[in-house]
């Protein structure tokens, strides 16, 4: 695949489609969620309200380099995610930066915006962000194992590392995608998605009855601008790789929007209705319940 | 399997004092303060926690920051102008200052409230206890994360605060209580109202049954955890709930019946593991008797009679050298007002016992090292403690 | 019942008369001497395990403090309130925390709302409520809250009030005759 | 498989998802409960400014700030309220004397200015003044006690052939009662003529300190045993008390303090003038209540007073105009016994302008003080005035009290519908019960019974002594025998119904129902219709000199005639009863004092 200047004004509109299907699509869930509780929850609209604000906002504070680099590392998580993962299967617009390796890269970025984080956050000096790091890097290296078990086994199955072609090879039909042709792996990255998702019953790390709000305590104005648009950018390119990976991919922005709704809900279905657990709970669980499944998926391979 | 045991030698020791030794300098402990603006935490309050890893290894809880004196305030007003301020000492639950309060009152002064007020009385302690419970429930949901449970019965409160409002012109701080009785009768067509908040209730507890009570997670974070040990509970005061839970069947509602609860039936609910689930669970079940009486008294009380007993007038109202201690079964415990009176037309001095007091203070300062930094909070709201009750 | 137990007890501490308030309540005065052995008595033996609370009264006029032990037995439902009375001057409480140890929690709050000393009680001179406090222990009656708030903060501009009666006085009658 | 369940049954939470959601999505709007404590309302034409609300509220949160002028039971002040700190808690209204206070149930109100919510409820308009949803009290207010403490009396037909008082006196615990329901306002003060201090000697009562209690009854009136039984108590018609209950028994709770001190404590705790003698002399003529009391506060002065009195005995139209069974004479007397005990020289049976002339008076005294009274009976002059079997009632009841022997015939018609009229009726009715054995006397009264003039116990009392009266009645006639044995003698009154007593403009002008005639059979007709002053003993060269008004004698505000040494004082210039003659005796005193101190300062 070669290089051409107009990709990047196709990333770029890739990103700006993305971020705004995150922040409505966040919106909505927030108002799914609030309709559990009986509540009409949040307007739409919300997300852009918070964001033009904070954006508006400006600091005094200084906590050092690395902190204000923490969100920008958290952002480049994401739209690094995004860029090198094919949004729209087929689509020579959307197909970002995709090339053969980047299953890999993929899996990198999942983690690159939370090392960056971690930086940042523990710059700031605030115990809560302290306390939050390092139960997030557990929890998150524990709760990422079955997904990374998951990408080894149908890399082996579909005998590649490009995700273009994982996701060209689940073409055809509905049961051709990887959640029928390897359910095992599928569940396996299933309990890693729900586990990194940030929701219950995983989301002790940003516990605000424990250390409010974890990592991202000391953030505000513009920084927290930046982290709320990862923060709907990142769940959306994650989802994308389950989706390229096991869901058959999008051809069209319509199945994207569905797909990507869909998978995205499964964990907010879990989220909404559970307590969570403690770092060394959630562990325990994917160690126990993630990692076997994980396993046995590249054996069944 | 791995372990996830702390061990134990790592953690600071008992000086010669006895106090720990911590030495924040060698960077292998965290100060955190929990609290006092803190979700986790049950009101103004602040538990300062010494860390190790994720271990507290010990807790400090600060009060003061909703001190507003009013037992000093008490000493500055008339008796009735006292009733006023009583409510707000304990906002989730105010009735029970209101009932102490007047209860007290009465009984130095000599004055008994006619019967209809009794009974409106204990409709209203047990309307206040429903609610407190409602925010418990919610409470301890919340604590570990699962905010729809709280908002579900901050909904079941609303509907009860609808009713407390049609009762009494006032949604949290009824004032309705007063020495002699009560303001007034209930509005037409109460009980009916009242009939469908209660089945609106039952409705979303049983919810509550399904998705907190019978639920993996929930059962993996409050069962075995936040012990208390029944031995504890006379030397730190533990009554209500709390002892209950530890399998401690003493309801002063039952054992030393006030108002009209010696014409109710009802049993005391106990629990025997002690832990967090246990206290969750004597709530949940307690909310239950609640509706019962609610429904009993609603069936059993007088259809019409005086609300208030025949006062002196009050703005030169003085009552005899005396004291007296009230005492009533709260939602959290022993909830009672000890008024010293010493024949002025003002108290002398007015102590409120709250059960928090004990709860919150020396209890939990002894609970709490060696837990988790995430079960802190699940073990404060297990304990449903208030803080304006410790400072008054 | 509780008669029953004042007349045994008195034999061996010295009690005041016994004040009772309801059956299942009285109040009792007790030599400070003898509180402890007394706690001690009624916990063990009495069934009296439950401290209701521990708080202080002050007469200013008597020039003492009381100190108000409320007793309780769970298990018959009765109260006994011990009175002990100490020299406001020099007021100095003995401590039972190692017979309840919640007692230090009311114990540290009497040390710093009335300034009575209870030596050997844990914390006891931490603050507990009142935060960088210099004035005196504000529990106490010679705290004058109104003089301290109108020190402390300012009234509302544009407030004023009248006595229906001396402004009738002054409308109706402005020269004050009889 | 409670594992399985455990996992599974969370999600039925998920039901919700389909429930309509439950909040209110914009709560400024949302309407309250009926009983709701919202923003105050105040109707304003109820409230008479007492300030109970103002004490009662344990937050300081209420001012009362004028907003009209004072008048009687109305101290114009209304209460303004700071929002920023009321609790709501409505003991305002519990409180509220009159019921004018009351809450809507409007409780949002956004506004940017922080002296927005601060304002006169009922004057300060405001959206919710009309409401009417709220929080009302239930029923009358509790807070304060709305009964008056029933009065002991003989019962009627112990009391009916006798002039024993009628009136037993509270009772300690009664009087406790009685008084713990002032609620301190002083309204009263301002209506009482005299200004007593009335919310603080029933304080004195509360506390059980008579002797205080006394103090203060003297500061302001020295006939505190007369004013404690027969006083018009106006007081009580501004107490804040009578609203939504009985006004508290003022007059009783006065009469309690004076009972409760013995005349011995009294004259100790009076004392006896302070002042160093000034050697300055004054005339009083008259010994009723306000001759008296100027020279009560004479002779506290230092100033030497002598009182000459027409009469046998002083105490003027107390002693002779008011029936014993309303007011011991023994009473008085202990009254008198504190007054004289100043030093006061009390001449009786010495009548001005016979036995001395005024111009003597004028000679030998550095000021001259009249308070003769009304002592004439005024007449109908309708025809068949004129003749026997026609008295006046002032006349009448001087004779009694006098002790002469008066006609007692079976049937008396009374007309007029004052006190006076019912003191005559029962004094006739006690009469006739000795007599005759039974009770026939009719009262007829100008006015109906909603606008009567009486007090309503008097009226209550003449009831269950068997008294008739007939209200609304115009008198035409005092019909007479034509003939027979009787020829001349009255055979009774033939009176018109009345339509209306006052005309458009509220002049006396009555129109009748001619239709509508009565004869009320009597064999005497009493009129009881006013009195006049004797002013004939001034003399005629100081009648020409004076000043005069309508036929009254012309004075200044303090009760100085236009000959500068002449001062009058009572009911012959103020009317109408002892509490305003104690006002104008001391009124008088104080004028009188001024003059004789300027006198002093000038000759010194």
């Amino acid at each position: 695949m070669s290089f051409e200047w107009v990709q990047i004004a196709y990333a770029a509109l890739t990103v700006f489609i993305v971020i705004n299907y995150g922040l409505i699509m966040t919106a909505v869930v927030q108002k799914i969620g609030a309709r559990v509780g009986g509540r009409y929850g949040i307007p739409v609209w919300q997300n852009y309200i918070d964001l033009v604000k904070n954006i508006a906002l400006r600091s005094k504070i200084s906590h050092g380099v690395m902190f204000y680099l923490g969100p920008v590392f958290r952002l480049t998580g994401g739209i690094g995610l995004l860029l090198f993962v094919p949004t729209i299967y087929g689509s020579v617009m959307h197909q970002n930066f995709a090339f053969a390796g980047d299953l890999i890269l993929a899996l990198y970025f999942v983690f690159f915006g939370t090392l960056g984080m971690a930086l940042g956050a523990g710059e700031s000096g605030h115990p809560h962000a302290a306390i939050g790091v390092s139960r997030g890097l557990a929890q998150v290296t524990a709760a990422e194992l079955p997904l990374a078990l998951a990408v080894f086994a149908i890399s082996l199955q579909y005998q590649t590392l490009s995700i273009t072609e994982i996701v060209a090879a689940q073409q055809g039909g509905l049961f051709n995608w990887t959640l029928f042709t390897n359910p095992i792996a599928t569940l396996a990255a299933m309990f890693a998605l729900v586990g990194t998702m940030m929701r219950a019953p995983f989301d002790v790390v940003v516990a605000p009855q424990e250390i409010p709000i974890g990592p991202p305590t000391e953030y505000h104005s513009a920084y927290l601008a930046l982290m709320q648009t990862n923060r709907v950018l990142f769940p959306v390119a994650k989802t994308v790789i389950y989706m390229n990976l096991f869901f058959g991919g999008a051809s069209n922005w319509g199945e994207f929007a569905v797909k990507v709704f869909a998978i995205y809900m499964v964990s907010v279905l879990v989220g909404v209705v559970h307590p969570r657990f403690r770092v060394e709970q959630s562990i325990r669980f994917f160690l126990k319940w993630g990692l076997p499944v994980g396993i046995l998926a590249i054996l069944v391979v | 399997m791995i372990r996830f045991e702390p061990d134990r030698s790592q953690y600071p020791q008992p000086g010669d004092d006895g106090k720990l030794e911590i030495d924040l300098e060698t960077g292998k402990y965290l100060k955190l303060w929990h609290g006092p603006n803190h979700p986790g935490i049950t009101g103004n309050m602040s538990v300062e926690l010494t860390l190790c890893g994720d271990e507290v290894v010990e807790g400090k809880v600060h009060v003061g920051y909703l001190h507003r004196g009013f037992e000093k305030l008490m000493e500055r007003r008339t008796f009735i102008q006292v009733f006023p301020i009583v409510c707000r000492v304990c906002v989730p639950e105010p009735d029970f200052n209101e009932w102490c309060y007047a209860q007290a009152v009465e009984e130095l002064a000599g004055i008994e409230a006619p019967e209809m007020a009794q009974w409106t009385r204990t409709l209203i302690l047990e309307m206040g206890r429903f609610n407190s419970y409602m925010m418990a429930m919610g409470g301890i949901g919340g604590a570990l994360g699962m905010g729809v449970i709280g908002q579900w019965m901050t909904y079941v409160r609303d509907l009860m605060l609808d009713r407390f409002e049609e009762m009494t012109g006032a949604r949290i701080y009824h004032m309705f209580i007063l020495p002699g009785g009560v303001r007034g009768h209930l509005p037409e067509g109460f009980a009916g109202r009242m009939e469908e908040v209660l089945a609106t209730a039952e409705r979303y507890l049983a919810d509550v049954d399904k998705a907190m009570f019978t639920n993996a997670v929930f059962k993996a974070r409050t069962k075995g955890v936040g012990v208390i040990d029944p031995a504890l509970f006379e030397p730190y005061g533990v009554t209500g709930p709390n002892a209950r839970a530890g399998g401690v069947a003493k309801d002063l509602r039952k054992d030393a019946p006030y108002l009209v609860y010696d014409q109710l039936d009802f049993e005391v609910v106990t629990e025997t593991a002690s832990d967090i689930w246990a206290r969750a669970m004597v709530r949940r079940r307690d909310i239950d008797v609640s509706i019962a009486l609610i429904r009993q008294i609603l069936a059993k009380m007088p259809k019409d009679g005086p609300v208030m007993a025949k006062l002196p007038n009050v703005l030169h109202w003085k009552i005899p050298r005396g004291e007296t201690y009230v005492a009533g079964e709260s939602s959290r415990g022993e909830y009672g007002y000890y008024l010293v009176t010493d024949g002025s037309g003002y108290p002398r001095r007015v102590n409120v016992r709250g059960p928090s007091y004990t709860h919150a203070m020396a209890l939990l300062e002894h609970l709490i090292p060696g837990t988790n930094i995430a079960d802190v909070a699940a073990l404060m709201v297990s304990l449903h403690t208030y803080p304006p009750e410790i400072e008054r | 019942m509780m008669r029953d137990l004042h007349d045994h007890l008195k034999t061996r501490y010295r009690l005041g008369d016994l004040a009772e308030r309801r059956a299942n309540l009285a109040f009792v005065d007790v030599a400070r001497a003898d509180l402890r052995a007394l706690l001690v008595e009624l916990r063990d033996v009495h069934g009296f395990t439950h401290l209701s609370l521990l708080t202080a009264v002050d007469w200013i006029e008597e020039g003492r403090f009381q100190l108000t032990y409320l007793m309780n037995n769970r298990t018959a439902n009765r109260s006994l309130g011990l009175r002990v009375f100490l020299d406001r001057a020099d007021p100095v409480g003995d401590t039972i925390h190692d017979l309840w140890p919640t007692a230090a929690t009311y114990q540290r709050e009497l040390r710093e709302m009335f300034g009575i000393a209870f030596p050997g009680s844990p914390r006891v001179d931490e603050e507990f409520i009142l935060e960088g406090w210099t004035d005196m222990p504000p529990y106490r009656r010679d705290f004058d809250t109104l003089a301290y708030s109108q020190q402390t903060f300012s009234d509302r501009e544009g407030r004023e009030t009248h006595d229906p009666r001396a402004h009738m006085a002054k409308k109706l009658n402005p020269e004050g005759q009889r | 498989m409670g594992n399985l369940r455990d996992v599974l049954s969370p999600f039925t939470a998920w039901k919700h998802l389909i429930e309509t959601p439950v909040t209110i999505r914009n709560p400024i709007g949302r309407e309250a409960a009926d009983g709701y404590r919202g923003f105050h309302q105040n109707d304003i034409e109820k409230c008479i400014g007492c300030g109970s609300c103002e004490v009662i509220c344990q937050n300081a949160a209420i001012d009362m700030v004028p907003v009209s002028a004072p008048v009687d039971g109305d101290s114009g002040l209304r209460p303004k309220i700071d929002y920023g700190r009321c609790c709501w808690c409505a003991l305002c209204v519990d409180v509220c004397m009159t019921g004018s206070l009351t809450m809507s149930n409007e409780y949002t109100w956004v506004d940017a200015d922080p002296d927005a919510f601060r304002f006169i409820p009922g004057v300060d308009p405001k959206p919710w003044d009309d409401m009417e949803k709220g929080y009302r009290r239930e029923g009358a207010r509790v807070l304060t006690g709305a009964e008056r403490v029933e009065m002991g009396e003989l019962p009627p037909e112990a009391r009916i052939d006798n002039f024993d008082e009628i009136v037993v006196g509270y009772t300690r615990e009664q009087a406790m009662i009685e008084a713990d329901r002032c609620v301190e306002c002083g309204l009263c003060v301002a209506t009482c003529p005299a200004h007593m201090d009335i919310p603080d000697y029933i304080a004195a009562i509360r506390e059980g300190d008579y002797d205080l209690g006394l103090q203060i009854l003297y500061e302001t009136n020295p006939f505190s045993e007369v004013c404690g039984r027969v006083c018009t108590h106006k007081c009580e018609t501004a107490c804040a008390a009578r609203h939504e209950g009985d006004p508290i028994a003022i007059r009783w709770l006065k009469r309690h303090i004076v009972d409760n001190v013995s005349e011995d404590r009294r004259l100790e705790i009076v004392g006896t003038p302070q002042a160093l003698p000034t050697g300055r002399k004054v005339a009083i003529v008259g010994a009723g209540p306000a001759g008296l009391t100027a020279a009560y506060d004479l002779a506290r002065q230092g100033h030497a007073v002598t009182v000459y009195e027409a009469q046998d005995k002083p105490g003027g139209m107390m002693r002779y105009g008011i029936p014993e069974y309303r007011l011991p004479y023994d009473a008085l007397d202990r009254d008198i016994a504190v007054i004289a005990a100043q030093g006061v020289t009390i001449k009786t049976g010495v009548r001005i302008g016979r036995e001395i002339a005024m111009d003597k008076l004028r000679g030998e005294f550095d000021a001259v003080v009249l308070s003769i009274g009304l002592h004439i009976g005024r007449s109908t002059r309708i025809p068949g005035t004129e003749g026997p079997g026609v008295e006046a009632a002032i006349d009448l009841l001087a004779r009694i009290t006098a002790g002469e022997e008066v006609p007692v015939p079976e049937r008396v018609v009374v007309i007029g519908g004052g006190n006076v009229a019912m003191d005559i009726a029962r004094s006739m009715a006690r009469l006739q019960k000795r007599k005759h054995g039974a009770v026939g006397v009719t009262v007829t009264a100008l006015e109906d019974f909603a606008h009567f003039l009486a007090d309503r116990e008097e009226i209550e009392e003449s009831f269950d002594e068997g008294i008739e009266i007939v209200d609304a009645r115009g008198p035409q006639e005092v019909v007479r025998y034509k003939s027979g044995k009787r020829k001349g003698a009255v055979k009774g009154l033939r009176t018109w119904a009345v339509t209306s007593i006052f005309d458009g403009q509220g002049r006396f002008a009555p129109q009748y129902d001619q239709g509508d005639e009565r004869l009320h059979p009597a064999d005497m007709v009493v009129e009881a219709i006013g009195q006049a002053a004797d002013v004939s003993i001034l003399g005629e060269d100081l009648t020409e000199a004076l000043e005069w008004t309508r036929g009254r004698l012309a004075v200044d505000p303090a009760g100085r005639s236009s000959e500068p040494w002449l001062w009058a004082a009572g009911d012959a210039v103020h009317g109408p009863d002892v509490i305003t003659a104690v006002a104008d005796g001391h009124r008088v005193a104080a004028s009188v004092g001024a003059m004789l101190m300027a006198m002093g300062e000038v000759a010194r």
